[in-house]
């Protein structure tokens, strides 16, 4: 039995505790030093620098504030589109059907991430696509253009475990409440939607986490904006700071280990 | 009691596809009254309530509840309410907050809905359950709780399918027994769909036995025991010993098909105990005690085999083995004549055949 | 990283050897270029310069395309390079680090017929010693829409001082570079800051130019980073007047969408000069040289200056061209023009004019491009 | 039933196919300026033309880089696959201590940012320089497998759950060894879910940039850093439209394929 | 059959966490019997099959099957096989592949696995079914299946859990009979558990009645029937008319406790009806028919509620309302006094209590 047990759990946690937790340490070390400002070389010797850096510089703050906004927009935006979306799927359209809509919206999910917000840079420009549909109006490049990329792009993610978590939901929930006199829109409002909730907290971990660490779409479409990403990208690769990258990775490592003890309770790790 | 039925079904048809679950059905039931549905597996009970209730419409028909035509209304528009197989009580909300569910979509207040639930609660003896949840629950509290949520909006009439198809023997009984005395004190009527015919028997004012989407018999519980219409019914409701004409007008020395119930057969071991009645003799095949009776199978000398209820009262009789000859005697009134019109579908389940059990589809 | 270097603060060159003489190919060659510095007709099966290279050489090109100087740096520092095609805000840093080499010019004979103004510059020298083979060059010029922008602007101040004109349309380089663009137009409106050269700054003079970039950034739509942003950002009329490349303009041109016109504003511009150089851990030092030999000589010089669209380094080779008029269009040959312009270096304590030890290095510039960012 | 009243039903349905409109519509512009004339996408397309997929059909590059994803797809997946097949297998059937947390840490390198992932696999990477690891094919392999461990994981654990114990009792029951027992039934159960796993891994992996430009090394260069490199210049950015276009119409099939092999509900867990 | 019992358990315990779901349980299971286990949920009775099986482990004491200790082997290597309650067929084989499985890895050659699966499904009459998968099969028939699969590798003792629970009354009823007749015809020990008492009255030779973890009471259907040894087992096999002190005083004049059989008692109306036998009288409260038998219940004048169950057979009785003034009477050798000893977590199920049901926490 323990034999067993050490064989099956020993290469997955040797993996993921040494070579990705290890990293991991070995990048919160590095945070603790220091760079040679003029070869580039990091010196390892222990200081608080970076952290006294990003606590007093406010750029730092309001840009991580800033990216906790898009997280949590894009979250809030995918969460109430996929919500339909997801109901439609599981309790509108007809059973034999599902399958169909579960591979179209899956299937974006194939053409490049690049490529994508490539389109969605060409649909926001002025006299682009949205401009001719709405008559000339645009949201242009900048903060609302990257938050609608990064919904576009994480909505499967989304949408597919709210999908399973309608599908768990059993229809007779939906018939007690209209038998007890509720209208749909309370039904959905009381019965539905605290049901999927933990549903939609699973999805809420991709699009949060996978916006907290963007730094390509926002290149794209942000116009001038910048991301916390975009700031431990040019700290790392433009002014070769490797430690000060490292302790600003703390912020989104902090804010996602935040997140995930607290949805954690849920159950949503397990549907994810 | 007013002459007008609480609900009534006129020439109600449910096709899902090429099927009809439900085929032209009439049926009146009265308030007050405790109403079963009773049938074989896929026979329509379910379609029919679902129907009542307003989650499927009829595909021609329509649907009466007290008086109004409720055809196409949604089911959150009638008078009626429905306890589920499942309990589809909400998970995520306490006891409390189910029971008073139906008030809060009603707009009542807070505190007068709880306090109405908590009334509710007091009815189905769960007051100490109030703040848990669903899942803290045991199936037999569950069901009560479905049944305090179904009646605190003090329905004209409560739809109930299958409600104790889950719990286990004893709890079963015991709900069977509070579920009539909540229908006593609530004077409303009960439609409960079951497919375990003593449920039916004992707990019922009228039956309903349906088979493939129609009414088979329509009675009382005695009506249809006693006098079943048709060999389906007989064999459906209670277990019978079946006479075809070939054995009818061998043992009985009469012209049609006839059943007879297992209980009123009475075994002999001698000849002129059975003097004055009908008897035939046989051999006892089996003997077996089930506490309150005991059942013997009994092959006639004509061929066929047949079953014997005997109550273990406190008459004392004498042990059968196996291979004893016996007279077996019953009374000419108590043979019923079949119109064997039915379909065959339900079978003499606990006499083991001769040849063996022919195989069947159903589950 | 951890290995030591013989660089210190004080801003030595740490002693590299140089190559005397040539040896055998490896038959490998690691190099990070910029993307269309080393076609090999998997693009475009006509552009290839790579392939007959390796045909002549025996050498197999592995080309790593970097996206910034930034990231070549970045990459040079691992040592899996033989060499680099870096422009001028990467090289100092490179020669300084000690992740380059000396490159003895004797060896690359197509050296010779470089253009004299490429030679011996404060971007690819120290103290006369090359370190690396000029390539091309090319101006960070004013491009602006000449439907909406009017009259033609002559100045910098286009995107400076007036940007407030086209606000919200005004484009700049993403890059903290850039901040020279701003240093040099402080130094022509500017005079009591005393700015000699936009990338030997102090602290008081950074700060004027950030502060410049910080108003600037009012009227910015968009920074661009490559120029498929570039030209989009234009043709769709997101942008319609700031720095730019020559080559952004001539694809414009070509698709016939927008008008745009290109200058070097009065106070002239900044620019870069890409220059290939040869790594101290090279593992492939003599395809190296081949390397630089080759994307020197004229032809294969004209080919990549005309996909990349930029001056080539070589002067002979603009009688390669197939476009009889690229050499003048791009001013391959014009000293005058070249004069013009302030090559993109990169920023050191040390001032690289040689005025002092009190100039702002690269990374505060990084610091306070991120800052003007917001 | 219908299980919505008839104008919840519209709405829901509008959602839905806004929904997909807005899912397709940068799909179809993908596939648009496949055709565009323009180099650099202007809309509306000033003409058409099929040159773009003619150069893609010849670039090498293009190709050669699609081979080197679809090699470390396959084999980051095949990783997850045995790694995360062992996880969920110590999970469902054994307790131990520390059990809660092993969920915890399967599923964080696929939710911390990507450029932590990168920046710290590569740091370490890196100094493991003297021992002879350089960035290549194997960190990216590396790299990604990391974060595809948790899709195979979570795929085997929910299928290993639903199936219960019960089975794999009665084969026990029955004489059969725990190999035996692992071949012949447990395998077979849970076969669609490690499929369904191992496609959703590798189509990670094939869209993976982040990690990849951190931990991939000179020679390597996968579809998405070419994707990368070439969108913004504007000699090749059609070509890559091409490429885009042509993947997002062949994902179908992998997707259909997942689909049906996840069969019921869970089935298309991300 | 040799002296040496099939199974042996002793002082079997097992632990799971703080609760013992076995308690120091001594045990011996006889070659060739059918032997239940039946008492109420969580009494132990799947715990105790598990750790026979081999599917627990016990925390002490040790199982001999056929005289050799197998305390500690694996479930693989012990010569008895599990019928389970979910049948646990395993879905990705055809019905043969799954009576073959035992044979298949045990290394029996491909054609002779067949055919010995074949005779086995032939036992079963599912021969025809043999390429088809689980699926495709009605709940009675993957019973079948399962009894096939795990008959054909010749266990020495067979486990079944409930294997009934999840059919319906007819099919079950159905099933009752085949499995009975499937051990005669295999001879071997049958260890069945449920929590039906009907079924297990019909079927066993001997019964364990479980309560938390021990045995309460061992011993034939009509042992534990007529002789209850406490008050838990004449509550939970049968339902029983109780008489604690008081009322035993009051209405039977005796002293301690005592349990008589609803069908034990006659109902007269006529106080002459009763002479010769003790009496005593009442009001009939309510009549519940159920097609063989009518259940009357009668509230005494010393104020017990007890519950009378009449045999509908040929003896014409007459109709009694509610409100008619009886005689109940008995046999004095019908009275079972009891050591109450037993704890008291069942109910008088069947019988409502004039003062409401105690709630349970059970399901
Ligand atoms: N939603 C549906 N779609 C298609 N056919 C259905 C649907 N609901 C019921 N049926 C069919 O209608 C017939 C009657 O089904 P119904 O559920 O009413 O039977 P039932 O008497 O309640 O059976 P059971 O005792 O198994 O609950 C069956 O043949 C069933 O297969
Ligand atoms: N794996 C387990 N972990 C913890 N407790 C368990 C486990 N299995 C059983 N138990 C506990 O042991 C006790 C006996 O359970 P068991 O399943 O043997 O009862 P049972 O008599 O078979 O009940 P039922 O009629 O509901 O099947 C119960 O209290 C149960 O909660
Ligand atoms: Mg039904
Ligand atoms: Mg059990």
């Amino acid at each position: 039995m323990k034999a067993r047990l050490g064989f099956l759990l020993g290469p997955p946690l040797l993996w993921l505790v040494v070579i990705y937790l290890g990293s991991i340490a070995v990048l919160l070390v590095s945070s603790f030093w220091t760079v040679n400002g003029f070869t580039g070389e990091v010196v390892p010797t222990f200081t608080l620098d970076n952290y006294a850096t990003i606590f007093t510089d406010p750029l730092y703050g309001t840009v991580a504030l800033r990216t906790l906004l898009v997280a949590l927009g894009v979250t809030l935006i995918d969460a109430v589109v996929a919500f339909p979306m997801a109901l439609y799927m599981a309790k509108v359209a007809r059973p034999s059907r599902r399958a169909l809509y579960l591979v179209a919206v899956t299937t974006p999910l194939w053409a490049s991430y690049l490529v994508k917000a490539y389109a969605w840079r060409i649909l926001v420009e002025p006299g682009g696509p949205i401009a001719a549909a709405t008559g000339g109006y645009t949201p242009g490049f900048g903060l609302p253009a990257t938050i609608m990329t990064l919904a576009y792009l994480w909505l499967p993610y989304m949408i597919i475990p709210v999908y399973a978590g309608f599908d768990r939901v059993p229809d007779s929930l939906f018939e007690a409440s209209y038998d007890l006199g509720a209208s749909t829109w309370r039904t959905i409002r009381n019965v539905a939607f605290p049901l999927v909730f933990p549903a939609i907290v699973a999805g809420s971990i991709f699009t949060f986490a996978l916006s907290f660490g963007d730094y390509i779409a926002v290149g794209i479409v942000g116009g001038k904006t910048q991301l916390l990403a975009n700031l431990i990208y040019g700290q790392l690769v433009t002014a070769n700071n490797q430690p000060l990258a490292a302790a600003l990775s703390v912020i989104p490592l902090v804010a996602v280990v935040l997140y995930l003890l607290a949805v954690r309770r849920t159950g949503a790790l397990e549907n994810v | 009691m007013s002459h007008q039925p609480a609900i009534r079904l006129t020439q109600l048809t449910k096709q899902f596809g090429s099927v009809s679950a439900v085929d032209h059905l009439d049926l009146e039931i009265d308030a007050g009254e405790f109403f079963s549905m009773l049938g074989p597996s896929g026979s329509g009970k379910t379609t029919v309530l679902r129907c009542i209730a307003g989650f499927e419409q009829p595909t021609s028909g329509t649907i009466e509840l007290f008086g109004q035509d409720m055809t196409g209304k949604p089911a959150a528009a009638r008078p009626v309410n429905t306890v589920f197989q499942d309990y589809a009580l909400f998970p995520h909300m306490s006891v409390v907050d189910n029971v008073a569910y139906g008030l809060r979509v009603r707009g009542v207040g807070r505190a007068e809905r709880r306090r109405k639930a908590m009334d509710a609660l007091a009815t189905v003896r769960l007051e100490g359950f109030a703040d848990r949840r669903p899942a803290q629950l045991s199936g037999g509290q569950r069901q009560r709780v479905a049944l305090a949520r179904a009646t605190v909006v003090q329905p004209k009439a409560l739809l109930l399918d299958e409600p104790l198809g889950a719990l286990d023997l004893k709890l079963r009984q015991q709900m069977q027994v509070e579920l009539k005395q909540l229908q006593h004190e609530l004077g409303i009527a009960f439609v409960f769909v079951t497919h375990d015919q003593d449920e039916a028997l004992t707990l019922s004012d009228r039956i309903a036995v349906f088979n493939n989407g129609r009414i088979e018999q329509l009675g009382t519980p005695r009506e249809l025991y006693e006098h079943p219409a048709s060999r389906f019914v007989a064999d459906f409701v209670g277990t019978s010993n079946l006479f075809d004409r070939e054995h009818a007008r061998a043992v009985l020395g009469r012209e049609g098909e006839f059943s007879i119930r297992p209980e009123k057969l009475v075994v002999h071991t001698a000849p002129d105990a059975a003097a004055g009645a009908p008897s035939a003799t046989g051999t006892i095949v089996e003997s077996v005690y089930a506490g309150s009776s005991t059942r013997r199978v009994v092959d006639l000398d004509s061929g066929l085999r047949i079953s014997v209820l005997e109550s273990n009262d406190r008459t004392h009789r004498v042990e059968l083995d196996r291979g004893t000859r016996v007279h077996v005697s019953w009374n000419e009134e108590d043979l019923r004549k079949l119109d064997s019109t039915g379909p065959e579908t339900a079978e003499n389940a606990d006499v083991p055949h001769s040849s063996g059990v022919q195989e069947r589809q159903d589950s | 990283s951890g290995t030591g270097t013989s660089a210190g603060a004080t801003g030595s060159v740490p002693s590299i050897p140089m190559a005397k003489k040539l040896g055998a190919n490896e038959g490998q060659l690691n190099i990070i270029v910029w993307a269309g510095y080393a076609e090999d007709g998997t693009n475009d099966p006509k552009v290839d310069w790579v392939t007959p290279f390796q045909q002549n050489t025996g050498c197999q090109v592995n080309a790593k395309v970097a996206g910034t100087s930034d990231e070549m740096v970045q990459l040079m520092r691992t040592g899996d390079y033989d060499g680099v095609s870096a422009s001028g805000d990467a090289t100092l840093r490179l020669v300084y680090g000690g992740q380059v080499a000396p490159v003895n010019t004797k060896l690359v004979p197509n050296y010779a017929t470089v253009s004299s103004f490429l030679k011996d510059k404060a971007w690819n020298s120290v103290g006369g010693q090359m370190y690396g083979i000029p390539h091309g060059w090319g101006a960070n010029v004013l491009m602006y829409n000449t439907d909406v922008v009017k009259p033609a602007p002559d100045s910098w101040s286009a995107v400076f001082d007036d940007a407030a004109a086209h606000a919200g349309k005004v484009t700049a380089y993403d890059s903290p570079i850039y901040i020279a663009d701003a240093a040099l137009y402080l130094k022509a409106h500017d005079p009591s800051l005393g700015i000699k050269d936009p990338y030997s700054l102090t602290q008081k003079q950074l700060d004027a130019a950030v502060s410049l970039l910080k108003k600037q950034k009012a009227s910015i739509g968009e920074y661009w980073s490559d120029y498929t942003k570039a030209v989009q950002s234009f043709e769709s009329g997101s942008s319609v007047v700031g720095t730019s490349w020559q080559v952004i303009a001539n694809l414009l041109d070509s698709d016939k969408k927008v008008h745009v016109a290109t200058t070097v504003p009065k106070e002239g511009s900044t620019g870069w000069s890409d220059t290939w150089m040869i790594s101290s851990k090279a593992k492939h030092p003599n395809c190296m040289y081949q390397w630089m030999n080759w994307i020197t000589s004229p032809k294969v010089n004209a080919q990549v200056a005309e996909w990349f669209g930029e001056a080539p380094a070589q002067t002979k080779a603009c009688e390669e061209t197939t476009d009889p008029n690229f050499c003048t269009t791009y001013h391959a040959t014009d000293a005058a023009y070249a004069a013009q312009i302030h090559y993109w270096t990169t920023p050191q304590t040390k001032c690289v004019d040689g005025s002092g030890d009190n100039c702002t290095p690269y990374s505060e510039w990084v610091t306070k491009w991120q800052e003007i960012k917001g | 039933m219908k299980l919505l009243s008839t104008p919840a039903r519209i709405v829901v349905s509008l959602c839905m196919a806004i929904g997909l409109v807005i899912l397709y519509v940068p799909l179809a512009l993908i596939v648009l300026n496949s055709f565009n004339s323009s180099r650099t996408f202007s809309f509306p397309p000033p003409g058409f033309t099929l040159e773009w997929w003619v150069d893609a059909f010849h670039s090498r590059g293009a190709a050669d880089a699609l081979a080197t994803s679809v090699i470390a797809g396959l084999c980051a997946a095949a990783i997850a696959l045995v790694l995360g097949t062992m996880a969920a297998f110590a999970v469902q059937r054994f307790r131990f201590f520390g059990r809660q947390s092993i969920n915890f840490l399967v599923v964080l390198p696929i939710t911390l940012p990507g450029i932590i992932t990168g920046i710290a696999l590569a740091s370490t990477f890196t100094a493991l320089g003297p021992l002879g690891v350089t960035l290549g094919m194997a960190t990216v392999i590396i790299g990604h497998a990391t974060f595809c461990i948790v899709i195979v994981y979570n795929n085997v654990q929910a299928r290993l759950r639903r199936m219960g114990t019960s089975l794999e009792e009665a084969s026990g029951d029955l004489g059969g060894s725990g190999w035996q027992t692992f071949l012949w039934v447990t395998l077979p159960q849970v076969r669609g879910a490690l499929a369904a796993g191992v496609l959703l891994a590798f189509a990670l992996s094939f869209d993976e940039i982040v990690v990849t430009t951190f931990t991939a090394g000179p020679a390597v260069q996968t579809l998405p850093i070419w994707i990368f490199q070439n969108l913004f210049r504007p000699n090749q950015a059609p070509v890559v439209n091409v490429v885009a276009a042509v993947l997002t119409i062949l994902a179908i099939i992998p997707v259909w394929i997942s689909q049906r092999l996840a069969g019921d509900s869970v089935t298309s867990r991300v």
